[in-house]
């Protein structure tokens, strides 16, 4: 038998992904071992990993930046630029969750270390998705990713809701994920490879007079893709996921999930498929316009704020997919500037949240908002800070971002989307408007409501999250330079 | 009559459907799983199919990994079913309205 | 002159220091400690007087030599990506209305308390201070688009949380009116920048003066863009169809928050109009003008009419504002030296005239309590002090000659008569009406005999009286004396004219410049004691 | 390596039988080996239980069947006809269509299992025997995944067990038949562990070829280091819900078991069912490490017939220790059994699975094979430290639970 | 032979994804989806990945579909579902349409606008024929595929973790049930059992923990 042949393994290149996985193995191996295990133990172990991973991507920047692209183990995982900067933006998110997570668990009288392991392990998914250089292993990573979160997002374990919201995003996820196969197959079957760099080269070389294959497969990708993140039509299951699930969970997901989907978006339409942009283009821009509009429109119709925030994100992945139907490096950078802010955004409004949403999770409606200005004035500030943020003010991080996508778009010369977006988002100024009415303008429904103590890891979140978004929108500059230099690119396998 | 990709092709394509027809009727979640199956599956065959009509191994290790993925996927999804069900006996997918619009 | 000219060249960056110092001064507010309460009201009014000085200075140091060219620029790359920077700089269109802003905020701060929550309204006020200034300094579109958008979240607070009545609805539909209309507005900056790259084969800008020099856009495209930047102008004038949220807003506001409103912020969407609409697009604002000039018309004829028919104080002179822009849009899209002038002028006579009314009504309000009309009567006899000085500052708005308001009205109708006689003829009627309203209201509020409370009502303090002095002072100095003004302004407005000649085919100014230098009649200073 | 390439494009017997041009020759030699084998289970099925029975009755100090013909050789017939002729009750409440379909499902994979295992054949040459001109494999089919064919098979007959549970509607056979498909579940993990390391070993997954590297090199059961050996026999009785495995069938728990409600011919089904699934696991057990049908071939006339007897003989030996089993020890408790399974064998035959795959991938690269034993050895050691350690805090957690309880209630 | 067996196998398919799509009772829904595996394993049979057929079977019907039949038997939910109801009116026509959309665009994509794939032939790994298929899958999936194998390492315990949490049973009270659901629950003790009974009593149990 000849001798099996190993593929190249860069190292540095896996740290990110060795990091969290090992640090989620590890944490549950202690778990299991220890009978008591010191209670700040799991949070604080999730957050150093997290750190750890952010710290590493500092000398996997510069040297990516220096030695260029990469792409190892057979050609199935590349480090890039973009990697790199998803990585970073996973691992914040990971280091705000679990700094909520833990005041959260302690509050529900939860047990804990399962949803730390987890959270490691999805954010572990995240980042396979974010350099896989295959389709199978972005199809890996993704449901490495979906399936922690469909558990975490069950993990209430004392709600029903909680776990209601699990089953409605397993069942939809799980038939979103069926469509993205079925289109992966497809593209197999019209390109003969599932290698990303194999596909792009192909499609480069040669022109495909029967290209319905291909089409088909481009189709059913986006249709998958669009489902996991949260684009209209394909949205049905977030406002009801949001509701349901234990709010530092929907940090993750709003931040961390989004986060990974449309890095692997930008991975398999722009630059996978780029050569056939001219061809999902339209349906992107469709996505976009449709997710904006409903997203923004019916967030404004509901009375429960966790719900606004679940359509007000299904608006902001229409802003995302501006910038990737633009298809071009601009729109590119624009995405991963807007992910960045909104990572920080997400996680600061659901530390707010989880806060405010008291003890059982259920005081999301707007009557728990009323006097918040009065009760708790500083928290109501940065929650105002986060809103105006969202809304896209000026001189927020919000508006930066906003102001990428659109960029991108004008270039593009797309300029009927350009207005739906600017529609959509006065519209959807309504509805933080709507939540600031009632931290400000509204008197509490009874003065007894009293101040709930925010614990001090909520509070570094919340501050990272207001004084990053504000800094993002005085300095941009370093944001959006990185931005632009990572945007992702093929390297044959 | 020689069997070509077409047939698996078509075949897949309407097992798919189906699937997906029965996931938006079917009200029972440990059935609508089971449709979910029927998608992977007919993924699966034209994984297969379309490997062998280009002669490449892909296709086949694609649907070693498509199988992993169903059986994660159904422990997980089965182990929500299992923690709803225990609280509450026979609840369908319209029963979960608790998180109402 | 030569001695301030140096000075104005002295490494001193004004412009910056006039958006960082009331950004600075709100950061103060907020952190100053919780035991010092007294000392909130002292910085925001410190703050906001270095403000005042500084555009006072900026008044003094402005080179009448260099003409239309922009002086104290200020230029520092932002988002490199974009091609974005900091670029403030001060011409003649644009120096006045900073200096307005810079008077009017002090003043504002110091006429009313606002009750409650005094750090964070004073926090406020700095920032929509800065926000302002900062519209008006600002020569990059991007700069200037984010000032412009900026400004809505202070005012929005200040209308929603120190409001009156309905003060949730007014504030949330003032919000939301303004930042639709300007929605495409960023989109029509963009195109402009990214079609201007493409022309032009250069990196992308947003460099005010350098799109609007290179004209780099078709026809049919840059009339497009100035309709998107027009639409966003239009709300915030308010023009005709569009004006719904201003008499909601500025009923509600609480006085500062209507003085701020009516003289400065009202202003934003003409200025916008002058700056960007007439300078970027030339062509497109002539082909659109008989449209605005239209509609200017309409608010004339309908804010007076409205305005007649008020019965709350406070909405009244809202909607003699309406009236009042009417007649800037008309002098604006005249498109000649003497309505863009008058318009100009009377942007700054406006801020003034009107900030003044709002506090004389707010200070009505402070003492009866209620607004409306029916119930006042007779306060001449109880407070004549006060009741002279809104007689000052009545006939001003009605433009008087001799008062600052005559100046402009009269240089706006010159300007319309020389391009569209009958416009004129109409908007002059206009005139008319004004008188008509403000006097009546005036005699139903002041004249007859005072009852009940009306006859207790306590007479202008000496706070009040202080507060309410530099305006009186301005109203008559730019009636009788406009020269300063004018000389500072006429060679922007003229550059401005003869860049929309140079780019209009076909665009000749009419000859007859009949009262070009006419600097306005020699009324007599004594108008203030008419009565 | 790999038989010769295949003509016929359904691969489910790499025989020499099938290359080229297929005759009616060749489809009656397949014919008679289906018939072949189908005959030989039935009667040895027949033999197995009286064998059964009365080496019970013996090891009992009892006497056993006697009455129907000689050593009551022919009582297992008997009773056969008598199961046939009795009535066929289906309880109300049962769902009719899966009721009639679990028997068969248990059946046929029991008789299917069969199919691939090599009965005899010369396997010091090429495992074949050559009748009338035609050469073939003594085996009805050797599919190239004949092994994993086996365990597809074996999870196919969990069906029967829980589907005829199920389908009673009734109390105790639902619960007889969880029971015993989760044990089942459970056991086949184990299994297929086991079998792994021999595929490690033989390097193929057809049953033929492991047999004959078996007989070109050392039995499986050594080559694996006997240590698969044990796991597959415990797992293989678990597997097959023999004693004292048997709690699906506790009589005194479950009145029967998942069967409680099956009569007549449907009954006899099972009954068949379960110790046809006796005999092929023998036979697979032979298969995969004891050589199958290898030996030496003593006669040079009627050669083919002492592979076939080695392999009867090793079947045989494997029966007997079946009853021997089922004599000797009493019942497993139910949370025992399932300890055994997940905490002992499937850890046990994991650990071994990846030290031998480590020899393997040592051996390939050269390392030296102490050192790397040494260091596999350290590493599996402290698996099962961190196993042990794991499992000792879960109970501890469970104890201190049950506590917490008691002073809430 | 090869087109005899095709048909038979994919009205095997078939008949089982349809029996799946109307099966009142799950349980034979669960064997209608192990006949359709059972069909789709002898097409892959076919194609000569006997692998994959023999792994399809293990894992679909020994592990996936069993644990199915688990779930039912152990909740008890083996009740029939009542079809003749139409939960959201207009659902099936809606979702008929949509099936029948999605089948058109694929069959369309598929057969009419290509004869077949269009790819590259053998771009990656070769394919051998079945008797090589183990050995040839063995040694991509270590070796090109080997960072996509340590991933399903990651999956599975994911799973692994995620099926023991959930089913973990919870110390100490329990949030109520809203109310909209303990009507719902409350309305189905109306509804007839044509199954066998449920084994495990229907509950709001909070501590009706599954031990093992």
């Amino acid at each position: 038998m000849p001798p099996v042949v190993t593929p190249e393994v860069i190292w540095w290149a896996l740290l990110p992904l060795l990091v969290l996985s090992g640090g989620g193995f590890l944490l549950l191996t202690i778990a299991s071992l220890v009978r008591r295990l010191p209670e700040a133990l799991p949070q604080a172990w999730t957050v150093v990993t997290g750190l750890i991973v952010l710290t590493a991507t500092v000398p996997m920047w510069d040297r990516v930046q220096s030695d260029g692209p990469r792409s190892f183990l057979g050609g199935m995982v590349a480090v890039d630029g973009s990697t790199v900067l998803v990585t970073a933006i996973l691992a914040i998110a990971v280091v705000a969750t679990a700094l909520l997570a833990r005041p959260y668990l302690r509050r529900e009288d939860l047990p804990g270390v399962e949803l730390y392991v987890l959270l490691l392990m999805s954010a572990a998914g995240g980042v396979v998705m974010a350099s896989a250089d295959d389709l199978i292993v972005l199809f890996l990573g993704l449901e490495i990713l979906s399936i922690a979160v469909y558990v975490m997002a069950a993990l209430h374990l004392r709600r029903i809701e909680s776990q209601e919201a699990a089953l409605k995003y397993f069942v939809l996820g799980a038939f979103a994920s069926a469509f993205l196969l079925y289109g992966m197959a497809l593209i197999y079957g019209a390109t003969g490879s599932t290698r990303m760099a194999h596909i792009s080269g192909y499609l480069a070389s040669t022109i495909l007079v029967q290209d319905g294959m291909l089409l088909a497969g481009i189709a059913l990708l986006l249709v998958g893709l669009a489902f996991k993140v949260a684009a209209v039509p394909f949205h049905a299951w977030t406002p009801d996921v949001y509701q349901g699930a234990p709010s530092p969970v929907v940090a993750w997901m709003a931040a961390g999930v989004k986060t990974a989907g449309f890095a692997a978006m930008l991975r398999v339409l722009v630059v996978t498929l780029g050569t056939h942009a001219s061809d999902w283009r339209p349906a992107v821009a469709v996505l976009a316009a449709a997710s904006m509009v409903v997203g923004a429109w019916v967030a404004v119709l509901q009375t429960d704020v966790k719900r606004m925030l679940a359509y007000s994100s299904i608006a902001h992945a229409g802003f995302i997919l501006l910038g990737v139907q633009a298809a071009s490096e601009r729109g590119t950078a624009a995405v991963y500037v807007y992910l960045f802010v909104y990572t920080l955004l997400a996680t600061g409004s659901f530390a707010v949240i989880t806060t405010v949403g008291g003890r059982g999770d259920a005081a999301h409606g707007l009557d728990a908002y009323r006097g918040l200005a009065r009760r708790q004035p500083v928290l109501a500030g940065a929650f105002t800070v986060l809103l105006l943020g969202q809304a896209g003010i000026p001189f927020t991080g919000g508006f930066v971002a906003k102001l990428g996508v659109l960029a991108a778009v004008v270039e593009g010369r797309t300029y009927w989307v350009a207005m739906v977006a600017m529609a959509a988002a006065a519209v959807a100024a309504f509805v933080y408007l709507r939540i600031l009415v009632a931290m400000y303008l509204e008197a509490p429904e009874s003065d007894t409501a009293d101040r709930t103590e925010v614990p001090a890891g909520t509070r570094v979140v919340i501050g990272v999250a207001c004084a990053g978004v504000l800094l993002i929108g005085l300095v941009p500059g370093l944001l959006l330079d990185i931005a632009s230099d990572a945007v992702p690119v093929l390297v044959g396998g | 009559m020689v069997v070509t990709t077409s047939w698996y092709l078509t075949l897949a394509a309407i097992l798919f459907s189906m699937g997906a027809v029965g996931l938006l009727t079917r009200r029972n979640p440990l059935i609508m799983i089971m449709c979910i199956e029927l998608m992977l599956n007919a993924v699966n065959l034209t994984f297969v199919s379309l490997g062998s009509e280009l002669g490449d191994l892909g296709g086949q290790l694609s649907v070693f990994f498509v199988l992993v993925v169903a059986a994660s996927e159904v422990v997980v999804g089965l182990a929500v079913v299992v923690a709803i069900m225990r609280r509450r006996q026979g609840a369908t997918v319209d029963d979960l309205s608790v998180l109402g619009g | 002159m030569a001695v301030l000219a140096a000075a104005a060249g002295v490494p001193f960056a004004v412009l910056p220091a006039l958006l960082v110092v009331p950004a600075a001064g709100a950061l103060l507010v907020v952190v100053l400690p919780r035991r010092r309460p007294e000392l909130l009201k002292l910085v925001a009014v410190a703050t906001s007087m270095v403000v005042a000085a500084m555009t006072v200075w900026l008044v003094v140091a402005f080179d009448i030599d260099r003409g239309a060219e922009m002086q104290f620029e200020f230029r520092h790359s932002w988002m490199a990506d974009l091609g974005i920077q900091w670029l403030l700089a001060v011409d003649g269109i644009s120096l006045f209305l900073i200096v307005l802003t810079g008077i009017l905020f002090p003043i504002a701060l110091l006429a009313v308390d606002p009750g409650h929550d005094d750090r964070a309204y004073f926090a406020w006020m700095l920032l929509l201070e800065a926000g302002v200034i900062g519209v008006f300094c600002a020569m990059d579109l991007m700069v200037f688009f984010l000032c412009f958008e900026v400004v809505l979240v202070p005012m929005y607070f200040l209308i929603g949380r120190w409001g009156h009545g309905n003060s949730a609805y007014a504030a949330t539909k003032f919000f939301l009116f303004t930042m639709a209309g300007s929605a495409l507005m960023l989109i029509g900056i963009l195109a402009l920048a990214f079609l201007h790259a493409d022309a032009t084969g250069g990196g992308l800008t947003f460099d005010l003066v350098e799109l609007a020099e290179a004209q780099s856009l078709g026809t049919t495209t840059a009339r497009w863009v100035f309709l998107s930047f027009a639409l966003a102008f239009a709300v915030k004038v308010p023009l005709f169809p569009l004006h719904t949220w201003l008499p909601d807003a500025h009923t509600e506001a609480p006085t500062a928050g209507s003085v701020i409103l009516a003289g400065v912020l009202l202003k934003l969407g003409t200025y916008g109009f002058l700056r960007f609409g007439l300078y970027l697009f030339p062509e497109a604002s002539h082909f659109f003008a008989p449209v605005f000039l239209t509609l200017g018309l309409v608010g004339i004829i309908y804010g007076a009419v409205v305005a007649t028919m008020q019965r709350d104080l406070k909405r009244l002179v809202a909607y003699s504002s309406v009236a009042h822009l009417g007649f800037i849009v008309l002098g604006t899209f005249a498109l000649n030296t003497e309505g863009i002038e008058g318009g100009l002028l009377q942007m700054v006579n406006h801020g003034v005239s009107t900030a003044a009314l709002f506090l004389l009504v707010g200070m009505i309000y402070e003492r009866r309590h209620t607004r409306q009309i029916d119930e006042l009567g007779g306060l001449q006899k109880s407070a004549p002090v006060l009741a002279a000085v809104f007689t000052l500052v009545m006939l001003s708005s009605i433009g008087l000659p001799g008062l600052n308001g005559f100046v402009g009205e009269f240089l706006v109708l010159v300007g319309t008569f020389n391009a569209h006689r009958w416009l004129a003829i109409v908007a002059t009627g206009g005139v008319i009406l004004a008188a008509l309203y403000l006097l009546w209201a005036y005699q139903r509020v002041f004249h007859g005999p005072a009852e009940g409370a009306n006859a207790e009502m306590p007479d202008l303090k000496l706070r009040e009286g202080l507060v309410l002095a530099p305006l009186l002072v301005l109203i008559v100095a730019m009636g009788v004396y406009p020269k300063p003004v004018i000389e500072r302004m006429e060679p922007s407005v003229d550059a401005l004219v003869a860049h929309i000649e140079t780019h209009v085919d076909g665009f000749h100014e009419p000859t007859s410049r009949f009262g070009a230098d006419i600097e306005v009649g020699e009324g007599g200073d004594d108008a203030g004691d008419d009565h | 390596m790999s038989p010769a390439t295949l003509a016929a494009p359904l691969v489910l017997a790499a025989d020499p039988l099938l290359d080229g041009a297929i005759g009616p020759g060749i489809v009656g030699i397949v014919l008679i080996k289906v018939v072949m084998a189908f005959i030989l289970l039935l009667v040895s099925v027949m033999l197995m239980v009286w064998f059964e029975r009365k080496l019970v009755a013996d090891m009992h100090n009892r006497i056993g069947p006697a009455e129907a013909g000689p050593f009551g050789i022919l009582q297992t017939l008997a009773d056969g006809i008598k199961l046939f002729f009795k009535e066929d009750l289906i309880p109300d409440r049962a769902d009719r269509v899966v009721f009639k379909l679990a028997p068969y499902l248990s059946l046929v994979p029991a008789f299917l299992v069969f199919s691939i295992v090599p009965i005899g054949g010369d396997f010091s040459g090429d495992g074949t025997v050559t009748w009338f001109g035609e050469t073939t494999y003594l085996q009805v089919a050797d599919p190239p995944v004949g092994v994993l064919f086996f365990l597809a098979l074996s999870s196919v007959a969990v069906y029967g067990v829980m589907l005829a549970g199920w389908s009673s509607g009734s109390k105790y056979p639902l619960l007889g038949s969880v029971r015993a498909s989760a044990q089942m579940i459970s056991y086949e993990a184990a299994l297929g562990l086991a079998i792994a390391t021999v595929f490690l070993t033989s390097g193929s997954l057809s049953t033929h070829e492991i047999v004959a590297r078996q007989v070109s090199g050392s039995w499986n059961v050594l080559a694996t280091g006997v240590v698969p050996f044990l796991v597959f026999l415990l797992a293989g009785t678990a597997e097959l819900n023999r004693p004292p495995f048997d709690l699906v069938e506790a009589e005194q728990e479950l009145v029967g078991g998942f069967h409680t409600e099956y009569s007549s011919l449907r009954f006899s089904l099972f009954f068949l069912a379960e110790f046809m699934n006796v005999i092929t696991m023998s036979a697979i057990a032979v298969t995969l490490f004891l050589g199958g049908p290898a030996g030496p071939i003593l006669t040079d006339t009627l050669g083919w017939v002492w592979p076939v007897f080695w392999f009867s003989l090793k079947v045989f030996v494997f029966l007997f220790c079946f009853v021997w089993l089922r004599a000797t020890l009493p019942r497993l408790r139910y949370d025992q059994l399932m300890d055994l399974g997940w905490k002992v064998l499937i850890p046990v035959a994991l650990g071994w699975f990846l030290l031998i795959a480590t020899m393997n991938v040592a051996d390939d690269l050269g390392w030296p094979m102490v050192p790397v034993v040494l260091v596999g050895v350290a590493v599996l050691v402290a698996g099962a430290a961190l196993l042990t350690g794991a499992i000792q805090k879960a109970r501890g957690d469970a104890l201190a639970d049950l506590v917490d309880e008691g002073v809430e209630d | 032979m090869d087109a005899a067996v095709f048909l038979i196998s994919a009205a095997i398919v078939l008949t089982g994804a349809g029996g799946v799509l109307v099966s009142r009772n799950p349980v034979h829904a669960a064997l209608f989806l192990v006949q359709t595996l059972f069909g789709v394993a002898v097409l892959f049979v076919l194609q000569d990945a006997t692998f994959l057929a023999a792994v399809q079977v293990i894992v679909y019907a020994g592990a996936v579909v069993i644990l199915f039949l688990f779930v039912i038997m152990l909740l008890g939910v083996d009740r029939a579902e009542d079809l003749g109801v139409e939960p959201i009116v207009g659902q099936r026509p809606v979702a008929a349409i949509v099936g029948a959309s999605l089948l058109g665009m694929l069959l369309t994509a598929l057969l009419v606008s290509v004869d077949g794939p269009t790819g590259a032939h053998g771009a990656n790994t070769a394919l051998g024929d079945a008797a090589d298929n183990t050995r040839l899958l063995g040694e991509a999936l270590f070796t090109d595929y080997v960072f996509a194998v340590e991933l399903t390492a990651i999956l599975l315990t994911v799973a692994v973790i995620g099926a023991v949490v959930l089913a973990r049973r919870v110390r100490g009270p329990l949030a109520p049930l809203p109310v909209v659901v303990v009507a719902s629950v409350a309305d189905d003790g109306e509804q007839g059992d044509d199954g066998p009974p449920d084994v495990v009593e229907a509950t709001d149990a909070s501590d009706e923990g599954e031990g093992a």
